[in-house]
């Protein structure tokens, strides 16, 4: 039963008030797409087992959509950014460097 | 391998039982296979198995990084059946039933098939209009289910609330030969009949990489060293992104956690196995009494194999809706797997982008009733090379063709 | 015999006495009694019977760990099976009766699997029973069962109620023992805010009936002095009787409270569900007791040592006369000297050490009793109760060296650290060699959401058996210094010892119960291990051994360690089964907490809800509302109603409240912009003042909502969604606004519950609204798919021109507070034209009838606008659209995919729900191939025949075809191709 | 205006805590950021309040203005006021970007007061009432429905969807039951 802090209100709102978005920082592909575009942006999937960036709505609170770095292996979570971002900000990524020296990067 | 019978176990009771043969081996790696199954579920078991019976490939290893069926396959609230809507569903879930109905003689391992009877309960018109549209879709597809009224169902689940004062019985989606098997026995008995036939198993054994040549599968790195193929299967349900990723490609799939779990026992209440989609909750009575309960899945990437409580609240108080009786009886206890979502809730079976390598994937929350058929379609796509007609559809370039087999639609669920 | 001590009883008050039942018996206890205090006190050894092989069971605990003590309790309502009589608190009128046997306790028919125990070793099921095939199911499969499960089949509805809270603290202390009240003075005293939760009645745990000092005080003394310490403090929150089931993800930790069930029926809710949000969880949750495998450890009247000493100073209840004490510790003196300093008799302490140095052994000595090193248990020997032991070496084959009468035998094979809250959010486990258990390692505790250690122990769960290092460890788990002082007799080590002799033969070893519920034995794990189920996750599942509702408390930790010594091999290499919560089984109907009848969903009402209600209109759900399917008549069927109600619609004016509708307001510069990368259409370029249908797809391009868009003035419109999907539609709004077109300036608010909204629909329509006057309503002012703001009757209403009947028809939309008011003045109103109420099934026929398509129903997630000849409203010039892409994918934009048409039975007969047609020929998995399928079919009242849509491979281009639909019973019909507009084609009747 | 009615027409329980539905009140959903020129100024026309920062709510009188999102703000005023709320809204924001609506009969609102009122909101909403701080406005879970509350000296008000009102009042009710106190 997870706690995420909302970066909008700054609620840390428990899991049931917001609603999962899975994988975050996907690029639309639109008409005039490659096929193999639209199918990764439509499906293909990270799903790491290990940090993940993902989209959560805080649903029965201020009703905006942020962004969370979490491990899907131990569930720890290094930190929330809004939605309006098209890359995990560079304190998050170091945080969990430091954290995860193996990690592999966002990529 | 000694035959198991009820003569059997009166000559070893004489003895204490102690002229029992392991039920299958657990030899070392050799240092090559003709096919290499990643998974010793009941999937990448019955893959094994039927590569063996069918085809007569037995040089074959079945690779497990933990014990065999201790993923899905030992964590699953066992429900079988086959009234699925789309065409390659039922085809596929009613060959696996019906290798089912004979699957303990065939394995010489009793599976406990009981085909005790399985209905869906209908409580918004929507969801009769939806279940009707399954019975006839059955009718053509050779698989037998009937709708039945709600007098018929409460004749059959004494304990069931028919006229809820919020969501009513309707009527159901019955199918009398669904049922349960017992989950673990499933495995065991596949994991014995291959090792009857020379194939390894070979538990805590994680494979780390995935090699290849020109285009080719050669063998793959495990926690035992390297080991050779000519053929890979990838079966590793909620592991199927990491292994497909070893592989070299990617997947529609998320990994999910679902639970279930299961009550005190109690003497024997409920025959067969009811599931009530529009509130969310679906139970059984195992042999041993126990009330065995199957909860909602998480909405996030989790690996893990426990859930989020308030599914397990969500499901218990819809059940306790339609079954008041159950308010007084105790949770015993409670546990999740990792399931393994697609984009369409239907599952792969498919050549890959790397060549002679084969994955079987995508069975999520509903894989366990399929395990014989599956099996048997994997094989046929290992040995040929090209899929059967069991799994011709089931090919992962569907999604980007749009050919989804979406089951979602007939206001089911998929267990 | 064991019986109530004419002295003594900590919990006990002895002026206050509770009558009881046990199996009609009518018995007697005292006020602070545990029900199987009570039984004991009452010479009732015997309370149930054994799963699988049906033997006698008796008390063997006095606590949680209990395994065999359950029975069915209370009545109708208040029946429950499986209550755990060790952890039930006594009251007046309290009723049980013993379960899983037949005819009754004392003589149970089932115990023939018990002669037969040999025949029926672990896992013979899977061997057996597998021919011939169908008597699995309908011989073999019942008899399992009808011997399978406890207790018996509550009946009734639950009587009880039932309720949840959230509570948040710092640090959450489980186990109100010494540990758990020195770690919650210590971090309280630091400013901490503290829950501290103990699932029995009473605080101190172990120390106060060990006769612990404390500070130089008895434990006693120390406790209470601590607890009113605690109790004063503000940051503090002490909760007893409140078990903390398990512990989650972040912190977030279930505790059942038991508010009422030791006082049935007072009006309070009989449990409390406590949803614990901590910082932290301190387990301070004790260690408990193991058995002793040997020969016959599951007569009734074999105990565990701590617990016989419970009975005794707690309860002042004698498990026996004559007990025999057996042990491989020193800690099992304690109950010999308990038992002596009560005036008992303890034949002999059986120690299965060779060497015995520790301070309590010595004092037993100095007492008289006569204690044995080196010595066991060979057997036990009795049937419903113990009548005797024999005695051998520990380091032999077990040859009888002497046989002792005695009716009670108190075994002591260590003590294990209650782990569980540790383990289930992944806390490893060491093993502690020199203590012979696994105790927690600091150093891989689970984690918290920030990294951080999620749980920490304290006291004997970290693995401190001694009181003075459990107040220190208790101190340090929280960050403390300091501990108080106590005062504990040196100890000797233990020795481990897992079979009882060592070299029991297998006639022995068939004879040693590891988990007493489900009769697993020493030998079943051994031939786990031999067949080859070999992981402890095997062997467990293999022979259910700790699978039972004690969850293997006493069981486990035996059992692994004869896995191992099976496989030769170390404790830790084989390692533990999963901890998985709950910790003690809760009661369902906790879980399911308030959400009962009324309250078990939201149910969404109109503002004409009561109305409906008063009418009596049979209702359905749609979603979370509830709306009328039809307003049936004294005597009318459901179906009479529905075709009473479209005739009159037709033909007067029918009346539906359309409130559920969603309606979603988008605002703002790039309003327009938004709305067509939504829609399939444009709408960017709608009127001021007009309406448009549109249709809204998803990314993968099928059709997910439909509704009629209104543009209220330069950068507003107001879009209309189905009734299930104004919400789903809105989220899907704000993601897209949110996530991905940011800088776009759009705002949007759903405004579905702002407004009654209402269809007066039919010939009579606008006359009626007329009548109410205030507005021009004509065709000149307010043409179709036009709205309008304006009076009506004088209420405020803003009223549109649309239709989805076909006929003249004006939805009309007021404030929600006036919309009951607004309803009674159109019925009122409505009288003298023939108004009557229709409801959704009335709407769904009407709108068959004139072939528009309902979400839901010609759409399943599957079909795109183009399946549904709804290409008119796909905007073919804009560059982009939610789902565009999607539809160019090749199998949607196959020219094979079946498209709506109209359909008809030759016989005029209405064509079943579901059908499908099928076509000739099989497909290679041998289905039957198929060309379509019904979508919608209904009895049309109105052309008084039966008329359907439905999806066609070959579409429009078949009309006049005839094809067969299937029929449930196997046959078919005969089927016509039509047009799917059967009413009003040209759509003269609306634009009136 | 006698036909205009409250979602439950002014229910009331009294258990260890009193609840009263009460209403209908003026309520306008007003979606701008903060940085909209004017909107402060706006906003205290209308309420007489200043403009709520993050979390907050600032009451006067009948009337308040509370911050629900990082562009949305609940303006509070007599039911009858709306309209004319409305129109300054309009005439102080003309030509920015923004979007307010009237959403009075949209809502429900409770009042639940009493010593223990606070502990018949800890069984229904997950929120750690020591956290909060006095003028905040939690958005939260009502049990299975989406509610607002805030605090004042006598008790509490709850805001939710108007549809839900009964459900809500159940709710309170079997929370607020004599005998089932928390602490
Ligand atoms: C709670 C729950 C309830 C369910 N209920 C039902 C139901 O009622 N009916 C139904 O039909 N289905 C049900 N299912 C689904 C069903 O359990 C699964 O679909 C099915 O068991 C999947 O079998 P499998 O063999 O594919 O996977 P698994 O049994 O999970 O086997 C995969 C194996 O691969 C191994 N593996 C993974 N990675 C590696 C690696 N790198 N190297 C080596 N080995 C690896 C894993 O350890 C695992 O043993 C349920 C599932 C859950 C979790
Ligand atoms: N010498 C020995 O061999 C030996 C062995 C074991 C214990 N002890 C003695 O026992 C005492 C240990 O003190 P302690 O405080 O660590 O343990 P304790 O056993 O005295 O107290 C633990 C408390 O936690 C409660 N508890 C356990 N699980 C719970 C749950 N899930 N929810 C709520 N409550 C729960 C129990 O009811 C108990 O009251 C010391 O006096 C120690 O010397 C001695
Ligand atoms: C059909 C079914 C029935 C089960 N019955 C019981 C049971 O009676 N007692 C029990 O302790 N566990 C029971 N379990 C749960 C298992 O103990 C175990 O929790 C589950 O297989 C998941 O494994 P894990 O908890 O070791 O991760 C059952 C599981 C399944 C799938
Ligand atoms: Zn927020």
């Amino acid at each position: 039963m997870l706690i995420l802090e909302c970066p909008y209100c700054g609620v840390k709102a428990e899991e049931t008030e917001l609603t999962p978005g899975y994988e975050a920082h996907l690029k639309r592909f639109g008409p005039g797409s490659s096929d193999e575009d639209f199918e990764n942006y439509m499906f293909a999937r990270k799903n790491p087992k290990g940090v993940h960036f993902e989209r959560w709505r805080h649903a029965y609170g201020c009703g905006k959509w942020f962004l969370a770095a979490r491990c899907t292996a131990t569930l720890e979570v290094f930190g929330t950014y809004p939605a309006q971002t098209s890359e995990p900000p560079a304190e998050i990524v170091a945080k969990i460097k430091a954290k995860r020296p193996d990690w592999k990067g966002y990529k | 391998m000694k035959r198991y019978s009820v003569f059997a176990i009166a000559r070893e009771a004489l003895r204490y039982h102690q002229g029992w043969d392991k039920a299958w081996a657990s030899p070392a790696p050799k240092s090559s296979y003709d096919v290499i199954i990643v998974g010793a579920g009941g999937h990448g078991l019955a893959t094994a198995y039927y590569l063996g019976k069918n085809f007569g490939i037995t040089n074959v290893a079945v690779i497990e990084k933990g014990w065999l069926g201790g993923g899905n396959t030992g964590r699953n609230t066992t429900i079988i059946r086959s009234n699925y809507l789309q065409d390659p569903s039922a085809a596929i879930y009613e060959k696996a039933r019906s290798l089912y109905e004979d699957l303990s003689q065939d394995i010489n391992y009793n599976v406990m098939f009981s085909p005790r009877g399985l209905l869906m309960l209908a409580q918004t018109h929507h969801e009769v209009r939806g279940y009707l549209r399954t019975v006839h879709a059955n009718n053509l597809q050779g698989v037998k289910t009937e709708w039945i009224g709600p007098e018929k169902v409460k004749e059959l689940v004494p304990i069931i609330n028919i006229d809820g004062p919020r969501y009513p019985v309707l009527g159901a989606l019955y199918q009398a030969r669904g049922g349960t098997a017992r989950h673990d026995a499933v495995a065991w008995g596949y994991a014995r009949a291959c090792s009857a036939m020379g194939m390894d198993i070979i538990q805590q054994c994680e494979v780390t990489g995935v090699r290849s040549e020109g285009g080719k599968v050669v063998g793959v790195d495990t926690t035992k060293g390297y080991i050779g193929t000519k053929k890979l299967g990838i079966v590793v349900a909620g592991h199927s992104g990491q292994v497909a990723d070893m592989a070299g490609f990617r997947l529609p799939v998320e990994a999910v956690a679902l639970q279930a779990l299961v009550s005190e026992p109690i003497k024997p209440c409920m025959d067969v196995v009811v599931m009530a989609n529009t509130v969310h909750g679906y139970m059984s009575q195992s042999d041993k009494g126990e009330m065995v309960i199957g909860g909602g899945t998480d909405g996030f990437n989790n690996f893990t194999q426990r859930g989020s409580f308030h599914h397990i609240e969500e499901t218990l108080r819809a059940l306790v809706e339609t079954f008041p009786m159950i308010s007084r009886l105790k949770m015993l206890r409670q546990w999740g797997g990792i399931v393994d979502m697609t984009g369409d809730r239907s599952p792969i079976i498919s050549k890959t982008p790397l060549g002679n390598c084969f994955i079987n994937c995508g069975w999520g929350t509903g894989g366990f009733k399929a395990i014989p058929g599956s099996g048997w379609a994997m094989a046929e796509l290992m040995a040929k090379g090209e899929p059967g007609p069991l799994a011709a559809e089931f090919n992962m370039w569907r999604f980007r063709e749009g050919q989804f087999i979406d089951e979602s639609v007939a206001a089911g669920v998929a267990h | 015999m064991s019986s109530r001590l004419a002295k003594g009883g900590r919990l006990i008050d002895r002026t206050t006495a509770c009558e009881f039942s046990f199996n009609g018996k009518r018995l007697k206890g005292y006020k602070g009694d545990t029900l199987a205090a009570a039984l004991l006190a009452n010479d009732q050894m015997l309370v149930g019977r054994s799963f699988k092989y049906h033997r006698p069971r008796g008390i063997v605990g006095s606590g949680a760990e209990e395994p065999n003590a359950l029975v069915n309790m209370g009545t109708g309502g208040r029946f429950e099976p499986n209550q755990r009589t060790t952890t039930t608190e006594l009251f007046d009128g309290l009723t049980s009766t013993s379960q899983n046997h037949w005819p009754s306790l004392e003589f149970d028919i089932g115990v023939v699997n018990n002669y037969a125990a040999r025949f029926l070793p672990a896992g013979f099921y899977y061997k057996t029973f597998i021919h011939p095939r169908f008597a699995w199911k309908h011989v073999f499969e019942p008899i399992v069962r009808q011997s399978a499960g406890l207790g018996q089949v509550p009946k009734e509805r639950d009587a009880d109620r039932y309720e949840q809270a959230y509570a948040f603290c710092d640090l959450l202390i489980v186990g109100g023992g010494i540990a758990g009240l020195q770690a919650a003075l210590t971090a309280a005293k630091a400013g901490k805010r503290i829950w501290l939760v103990e699932q029995t009645a009473h605080w101190g745990g172990r120390a106060v009936v060990d006769g612990v000092e404390i500070e130089g005080q008895p434990a006693e003394v120390w406790v209470n002095a601590t607890l009113a310490a605690l109790s004063k403090m503000e940051n503090v929150t002490i909760r007893n009787r409140c078990m903390a089931a398990g512990s989650y993800d972040h912190g977030y930790v279930l505790a059942d409270e038991k508010v009422a069930d030791h006082t049935p029926g007072d009006g309070r809710p009989r449990h409390r569900l406590w949803r614990i949000r901590a910082g932290q969880i301190v387990t301070a949750t004790g260690a408990i007791e193991r058995p002793l495998s040997f020969a016959g450890n599951d007569i009734p009247g074999v105990m565990l040592a701590g617990a016989v000493r419970d009975y005794v100073i707690n309860f002042g209840v004698a498990p026996g006369d004559r007990t025999v004490v057996v042990t491989n510790n020193d800690d099992a003196y304690r109950t010999a000297i308990a038992l002596k300093e009560a005036g008992l008799e303890v034949p002999v302490i059986l120690d299965a050490r060779a060497n015995l140095t520790g301070e309590l052994p010595a004092k037993a000595r100095a007492m008289g009793i006569r204690v044995e090193a080196g010595k066991g248990i060979a057997k036990v020997k009795g049937g419903k109760r113990v009548t005797s032991v024999a005695i051998c070496a520990q380091a032999g084959q077990g040859a009888v060296l002497e046989e002792i009468s005695c009716d009670a035998v108190a075994m002591s094979g260590g003590w294990s650290p209650v782990v569980h809250l540790w383990s289930h959010c992944g806390g490893k486990l060491n093993w502690d060699t020199a203590k012979a258990h696994f105790a927690p390692d600091p150093a891989r505790p689970p984690l918290n959401h920030d990294g951080s250690a999620l749980v920490v122990t304290a006291g004997s769960a970290s693995g401190h058996l001694l009181a003075d290092e459990v107040l220190a460890d208790a101190t340090r788990a929280v960050g403390g210094e300091g501990a108080p002082s106590a005062k504990v007799p040196h100890e000797a080590p233990i020795e481990a010892v897992w079979v009882m002799p060592q070299g029991a033969p297998v006639e022995l070893r068939a004879k040693m119960w590891l988990d007493y519920q489900n009769d697993v034995k020493v030998s079943d794990v051994q031939l786990a291990a031999r067949e080859g189920y070999t992981s402890v996750e095997h062997t467990k599942r293999y022979t259910t051994l700790g699978m039972a509702t004690d969850q293997g408390k006493l069981s486990n930790i035996n059992g692994l360690a004869i896995l191992a010594d099976s496989l030769s091999t170390a404790i830790p290499q084989v390692g533990t089964t999963t901890f998985r919560p709950p910790y003690t089984p809760v009661t369902i109907g906790a879980l399911a907490g308030e959400a009962r009848g009324e309250i078990f969903q939201p149910l969404r009402r109109t503002p004409v809800y009561d109305w409906h209600m008063a009418q009596n209109a049979y209702m359905e759900p749609v979603g979370l509302w509830r709306r009328p399917y039809c307003y049936p008549r004294a005597g009318e069927t459901h179906e009479q109603a529905v075709h009473r109600e479209v005739l009159n619609t037709r033909t007067n004016v029918g009346l539906l409240d359309a409130s559920t509708l969603g309606k979603i307001i988008v605002k703002g510069p790039d309003a327009g912009k938004f709305l067509d990368m939504l829609y399939t259409n444009v709408m960017s370029n709608l009127g001021i003042g007009k309406c448009r249908y549109g249709l809204m797809c998803n990314e993968q391009g099928f059709l997910s909502d439909d509704g009629v868009v209104a543009r209220i003035d330069e950068d507003t419109w107001l879009c209309h969604t189905t009734s299930g999907g104004a919400d789903r539609i809105h989220a899907w709004m704000e993601d897209w606004l949110q996530c991905e077109w940011w800088d776009w300036q759009v705002y949007t608010a759903n405004v579905t519950e702002q407004y009654a909204q209402f269809a007066v629909v039919g010939p009579k329509a606008r006359k009626l609204l007329e009548k109410l006057g205030g507005m021009d309503v004509s065709k000149e002012t307010l043409p179709f798919m036009q709205w309008a703001d304006g009076v009506l009757g004088g209420f405020r209403v803003r009223a549109y021109r649309i239709s989805f009947s076909g006929e003249l028809s004006y939805e009309i939309a007021v404030p929600a507070s006036e919309g009951r008011a607004f309803w009674d003045a159109l019925v009122a109103a409505g009288a003298e034209f023939g108004l009557m109420p229709y409801g959704t099934e009335g709407l769904h026929i009407m709108r068959a009838e004139k072939g528009f398509i309902m979400i839901g129903d010609e759409t399943d997630g599957t079909v795109i606008p183009q399946d549904l000849n709804l290409g008119w409203a796909i905007s073919k010039k804009k560059a982009d659209y939610l789902g565009k892409r999607g539809q160019e994918r090749p199998y949607l934009a196959s020219p094979d995919r079946w498209k709506l048409v109209g359909l008809e039975t030759l016989d005029g007969s209405v064509i079943q729900d579901g059908a499908y047609a099928p076509a000739p020929g099989f497909n290679a998995n041998g289905q039957r191939n198929t060309q379509g399928r019904v979508t919608s079919t209904y009895y049309s009242p109105t052309l008084k025949r039966g008329i359907a849509m439905g999806l066609v491979k070959g579409g429009l281009s078949r009309i006049g075809e005839v094809i067969e639909m299937t029929k449930l019973d196997g046959s078919t019909q005969q089927v016509r191709i039509c047009d799917p507009v059967f009413y009003d084609k040209e759509g003269e009747k609306q634009n009136v | 205006m006698s036909k205009i009615v409250s979602a439950l027409n002014g229910a009331k329980f009294d258990g260890f805590a009193s609840i009263r539905e009460i209403g209908p009140v003026g309520m306008i959903t007003l979606r701008a950021k903060p940085d909209v020129v004017g909107l402060a100024e706006a906003v205290t026309a209308v309420t007489g309040t200043p403009l709520p920062a993050l979390r907050r709510i600032e009451i006067a009188g009948d009337k308040a203005a509370g911050w629900m999102s990082p562009d949305e703000y609940l303006i509070v005023v007599p039911y009858a006021e709306v309209a004319g709320a409305l129109a300054v809204l309009a005439e102080k924001l003309a030509g920015q970007h923004h979007l307010a609506v009237d959403v009075s009969d949209a809502r429900a609102v409770f009042r639940i007061e009493g010593d223990k009122a606070v502990e018949v909101l800890q069984k229904l909403a997950p929120v750690d009432h020591a956290t909060l701080e006095p003028g905040e406005l939690r958005r939260t879970r009502i049990a299975q429905v989406a509610g607002a509350f805030w605090a004042d000296d006598k008790g509490y008000t709850l805001v939710c969807f108007r549809s839900v009102a009964a459900y809500v009042m159940g709710l309170l009710t079997h929370s607020a039951q004599s005998g089932s106190e928390l602490f």
